[in-house]
């Protein structure tokens, strides 16, 4: 590991209760700068509950959270210095169908400062980056609907472009390409390559397709409850991490799933 | 119907033209504050502050307090306390409005009914009167609506953000608590201040009745908002109009006004969707 | 009870060691504690059912009032339908001794008629109301607005339930202006009704009763006389109060009423507003009335428009004054003749 | 506070017997009613139907009806037009429930006003007198309790699923619409015919408090569901013990006792939670 | 094709309109009982506007469906016939996160023929049942939580099991697996496998994971607003059908994905 470089986020002994039982046992990791993290694990492992609790979402028991070098309160907001460089896109999400809000709208939130401004600042270097993040997910004919009024892959489409309308140095993905058409999911690793590779952004994204995590990842945090194993890719998606993350039935799983 | 020249004769008295800036002010307010207020799912919250402030009247005269002061702290402390139950009881809002709602006017019968306490009307918050609008609540409304433009306008993107998603919210650094409690005391503050002027009934309407009707006419958020405004004003000038046309009471014709114009809405909008 | 009832008997020690030897009587509401107080003095003991400060027109009955009837021997109540809770607390409270006096009974009324705002249909009404008035006060054939009192009740306070099932009109109100007590020469007919209907339920004390009421009686007839030549020289003049609240009083003292609306909580139209505004300009009044429990500024706008000042008519229906006694209606009426006078430009003393 | 056995002996008279078997009734029907009312954001539903009910009863009056017979028709055309207009509008149920509330208020002032008419005091309704309750309307009380129990209970599984999710409703061949209607046509018979002897104030509480001290005490929509009726009819009788011991307003005092019980909920749930 | 049978469903040149543009235009086909059909298609092609204008929860602008020989009405409810035959899991499942339902609940209200019954009416068959379900997508644990409780994947199990708890001949899945972990991701379509080949149902799916659609999949409708095409997956899923639904630059992206 880097030493000299601080870590864009790091998680240490981080423990997060959901109603009675305890949802993450002492996690502990941190990713650096430029990379681009995966995190997998069966269903109910603590995956959303993790990048909520690094948001302050969910409150957290134990543990500490630094992002960009700022430590994290679930007491507080988001410190004003890490507040735009980090982007979220939630695994659900829930709104209100009656809100007469478009998609432009929505983007542009994505892109706005959200302090004391007037209506109007800048609103045109807000539309044009707007319009930009519209085409590089493939929405601009979208612009003008009711967020109410998408489809499933639609809506996440959108929300990829209002997290990425503004350049970030964190993008927390909560299974972003579930719902994305063949074409799109393929689009959208590529697009998450070029964020990383050109501008530098660090990635964090729970997935449950192996096989792109496989192939586009550099690092594989695998949680279940509690931290299981993390690494590159070849080592912790090996046969015996995964078969300790998922239960033992796993291997004959993949087998199946391959025999293409 | 009065004939149309003793119905504009009306408009030379001061009460008719302090009538007319007053209601289009707070329609100015009521639905710049109510676009929000109504996707907050708050749209009765100027009832159930209009009955709570009578028992906090009461107990300001139980404490011998004067009622005019008691007031605006009481709106203030209430929108905290509703803020803060909805946050930890995470009970529908509308439900939670109702609960204070009743409880409040219990309260304040059994307040009252003990003795030593002056008697104060449970309605006379009900029907304020539009025609007694001094020149003093000009300015009061005028301060309100520069208030309320001002916090909407400088947070306004925060606001639709909160609006729209708490999660994403949170994850941009909104200190989401905080927020609804400042919202909540301006509009506690408005609701408060309208009251004695133009009673619950109206205040109500001017906050829920134009952004409904804005909802039905608009295709995003910017127009909503201030399609809100616009129809609140007009719908008061409407109302104020018509008051003076037919000879009817001021603040019920301003609630039709604004009834005809969320009907006419409606009909838009079914004739538009077959 | 440790509860104590709300007495305004001056020797108001606890019931339970009066109860078995001295006339238990409850009254409802103030103006008719006043009165049975002051045809009782200390041979009953008298009791008011409301709370001081709450109006017939709010009351919500607690169980306890049911057992305050069941002990008592005689209720003295208003009458013409103003006390509508009274019903179902008499037949809850099954109390077949009790004695019920209605102090309006025989009492020559004025008719509400309802609508009639307009002023050109009050001919008639004034018709009506001047059969029905055979009192000492002259009419005034211009009195405007005999037929005013579509609603039965005043202040500012809520209107609750009146249940005018009986109402002879086919429209659910009250058929009389139940605001008696207002106008003292009726006041002196209710105190005597009080005062026949305490000797027949307690005949040992007819003279205590009837030299009791003669003493208030000789009091309320200087009031009367009082006033009425304080407001002679206005006769014909009117004055304005908020809502519609001061017929009998008007009516008995030869003035006019103008009001703003009907009913406390009824809204004003523009025209109300206009109306009010020339009527002060007209008969260029000084003074607005409105009552002591009238929430904010109801005249605040127009007083400041038209430069005059707003004072008080107290209608008496409820009271903050902890200890209310019978004199207590002689000033206070006093008092709104005072205001009243002063509305019409008499100078301050 | 009176002693004890003061207390007690009130409950030796009629009305005081009448009262408590009154209350524990409608706290059983609106808890039942209350708990699917609360969940589906009809909060309100009491107050605007209470308010708009006085319209109906001064349009009968204009046409020269017996007000008692509007009231019931009345309240079944209102719940058919909201269940319409929630429906067509597509606008925050409490949202429209409030323009329905201010509207209704508005235009019964305003037909009073052109009609002359003798005002029923717009708060008639608010306060009922659960101590003026008659044997007749314990039979109908009894009657709406039966009615509301079948319904609901041969009707559960549909209902559940109905406010549950739409969407799952229509896949399964549930007639959303018709089964809108049927519940908001059953609430509106019992809180008609309560509002008369209750009043609205106290119609309301019991179809949203207890549901909502219900909500916080339960894991599972069957305890959820008991809960809520059993709280309503405790409530009642706490109330009116209460009422009796300290010497109260009655209907007030059963506000109180169920917002003493929300409370506890709430602070229970507090506790829980940390 | 067996014109002997009727078919279990089918579709008549329907039409739907969502807001201003039609979503599905003059969309015809039938599906034969005991198949497993996949509708494919890119976001916002139609596909869940497709299966919600079936079941009536989107009116229909033209065209006629017949469920098991009954022709449906999207004026009126399912008719009583069909009703309990059918099972629809929905792409996104949106409730009131205050309402106090429990998942055996829910899945019980899978099991119940929504009719005038008493509340407790057969409830050892159905508590029966439910656990069967349950055990069945590995929820058994889950029983009591609210299903405001769940993780996203835990949601998708909850409804899965709703639908099979009570034998049907039509399941209606939009985008079932999404979601899922990597095992039951495999367990699903096992499952899939064996109500199609042991209990005959007749399975209609959405789905975007064409390697699955091709491996159990019986038939294939490519859907693009239109119907682009349709028959078995080998004809279905060639390049040239894919390239008319999905785009021109399609093959580009099927290369990448299987580069492995
Ligand atoms: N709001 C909640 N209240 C209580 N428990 C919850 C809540 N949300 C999730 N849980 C529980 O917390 C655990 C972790 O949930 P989480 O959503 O983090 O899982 P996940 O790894 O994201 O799963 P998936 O792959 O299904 O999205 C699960 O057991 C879940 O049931
Ligand atoms: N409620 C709505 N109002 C208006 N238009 C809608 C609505 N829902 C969906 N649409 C539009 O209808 C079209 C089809 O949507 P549908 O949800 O059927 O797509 P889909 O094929 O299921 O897509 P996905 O793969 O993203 O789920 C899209 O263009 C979408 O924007
Ligand atoms: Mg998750
Ligand atoms: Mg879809
Ligand atoms: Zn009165």
């Amino acid at each position: 590991m880097n030493i000299s470089k601080t870590p864009v986020l790091s998680v240490d002994q981080l423990t997060v209760r959901r109603g009675q039982q305890l949802a993450l046992q002492a996690v502990s990791f941190s990713l650096e700068a430029g990379t681009d993290v995966a995190i997998i694990g069966p269903n109910g492992a603590g995956k959303s509950t993790l990048v909520q609790s690094i948001l302050g979402i969910v409150s957290r028991e134990q543990g500490t959270v630094q992002l960009l070098g700022q430590p994290l309160s679930t007491k507080k907001a988001l410190p004003a210095a890490v507040r735009h460089q980090v982007a979220y896109l939630p695994q659900n999400f829930l709104v209100d169908r009656r809100l007469p809000l478009t998609v432009t709208e929505l983007v542009a939130l994505g892109w706005d400062k959200l302090g004391i401004q007037l209506p109007w600042a800048k609103a045109k270097a807000r539309k044009l980056a707007v319009q930009q993040a519209l085409a590089r997910v493939e929405a601009s004919h979208l612009g003008r609907k009711f967020i109410s009024e998408l489809s499933g892959g639609e809506t996440k489409r959108i929300l990829l472009a209002y997290c990425l309308v503004r350049s970030r140095q964190l993008l927390i993905l909560d299974e972003a390409p579930a719902g994305l058409d063949v074409r799109s999911e393929a689009d959208f690793y590529q697009l998450l390559y070029e964020l990383k590779a050109e501008q530098g952004w660090t990635i964090l994204q729970v997935s449950h397709d192996l096989d792109m995590v496989r192939k586009h990842c550099d690092r594989v945090i695998c949680l279940n409850r509690r931290l299981m194993c993390q690494g590159v890719p070849e080592t912790a998606l090996a046969p015996e991490n995964l078969t300790a993350t998922y239960g033992p039935e796993f291997v004959r799983y993949r087998h199946n799933r391959h025999a293409c | 119907m009065q004939d149309l020249s003793t119905a504009l004769n009306l408009f030379t008295y001061p009460f008719m033209q302090r009538a007319l800036i007053g209601g289009v002010l707070t329609g100015l307010t009521g639905g710049i504050l109510g676009s929000f207020t109504v996707v907050r799912q708050l749209s009765f919250f100027s009832d159930a502050l209009g009955h709570s402030a009578l028992l906090g009247i009461s107990l300001g005269v139980v404490f011998g307090l004067n009622p005019s002061l008691v007031v605006l702290p009481f709106a203030l402390l209430f929108a905290v306390g509703v803020t803060y139950l909805i946050e930890k009881t995470d009970i529908w809002t509308d439900a939670l409005l109702n609960i204070v709602y009743s409880s409040s006017l219990a309260i304040s019968i059994i307040v009252l009914s003990l003795e030593g306490t002056y008697q104060t009307g449970i309605n006379n918050l009900l029907f304020g009167d539009i025609l007694g609008v001094l020149p003093g609540d000009l300015l009061i409304s005028g301060l309100l609506l520069l208030l309320s433009s001002l916090f909407v306008g400088l947070t306004l993107r925060t606001q639709v953000l909160l609006t729209l998603n708490e999660d994403l919210a949170i994850a941009r650094g909104i200190h989401v608590f905080a927020h609804r409690i400042a919202f909540m005391m301006l509009l506690s503050l408005v609701v408060a201040t309208a009251i004695s002027s133009l009673g619950v009934l109206l205040v109500g309407a001017f906050v829920v009745i134009p952004a409904c009707a804005a909802r039905l006419f608009s295709r995003n958020f910017s127009s909503y908002l201030i399609l809100s405004a616009v129809l609140g004003a007009a719908s008061a000038a409407a109302g104020i109009f018509f008051s003076a046309l037919f000879n009817l009471p001021t603040g019920p014709s301003i609630v039709i006004a604004q009834l005809s114009l969320f009907l006419l809405a409606t009909g838009k909008k079914q004739w538009l969707d077959s | 009870t440790s509860e104590p009832a709300p007495s305004s008997t001056a020797t108001d020690t606890t019931d339970a060691t009066t109860s078995d030897d001295s006339l238990q009587v409850v009254t409802t509401f103030l103006p008719i504690t006043y009165f049975t107080e002051a045809v009782a003095g200390d041979r009953a003991t008298v009791t008011q059912l409301l709370p001081l400060n709450v109006d017939p027109h709010d009351y919500q009955a607690k169980p306890n009032d049911v057992q305050r009837l069941a002990d008592a021997d005689v209720l003295v109540e208003n009458g013409l339908e103003l006390e509508s809770f009274l019903d179902s607390l008499i037949d809850n409270a099954a109390n077949a001794e009790l004695v019920v006096i209605d102090s309006s009974e025989g009492i020559p009324v004025l008719p509400t008629e309802e609508g009639a705002h307009d002023h050109a249909s009050e001919e008639a009404s004034d018709k009506t109301s001047d059969k029905a008035s055979d009192e000492a006060s002259h009419d005034h054939d211009s009195h405007d607005h005999d037929s005013h009192d579509d609603h039965d009740d005043h202040d500012s306070h809520e209107h609750d339930s009146h249940e005018h099932s009986e109402a002879s009109h086919d429209h659910d109100h009250g058929i009389h202006d139940p605001h008696l007590w207002l106008d003292p020469q009726k006041a002196i007919q209710q105190v005597e009704n009080i005062r026949d209907g305490l000797i027949a339920a307690d005949p040992e004390g007819e003279t205590i009763y009837t030299a009791n009421a003669a003493d208030y009686i000789a009091d309320l007839e200087a009031l009367d006389t009082k006033i009425r030549e304080q407001l002679a020289p206005y006769a014909g003049k009117a004055f304005v109060t908020y809502h519609d609240f001061a017929e009998h009083f008007a009516h008995s003292y030869g003035l006019e009423v103008e009001y703003l609306v009907d009913i406390p909580e009824g809204s004003p139209t523009p025209t109300d507003v206009q109306r009010v505004v020339d009527t002060v300009k007209a008969s260029n009044l000084q003074v607005l009335l409105t009552e002591p429990s009238q929430q904010g500024d109801a005249f605040g706008a127009i007083a400041s428009d038209l430069d005059v000042y707003v004072s008080v008519f107290d209608s008496m229906e409820s009271t903050g004054n902890q200890n209310p006694q019978p004199e207590d209606y002689i000033s206070t009426l006093s008092k709104n003749s005072d205001n009243l006078a002063r509305a019409f430009g008499e100078p301050p003393e």
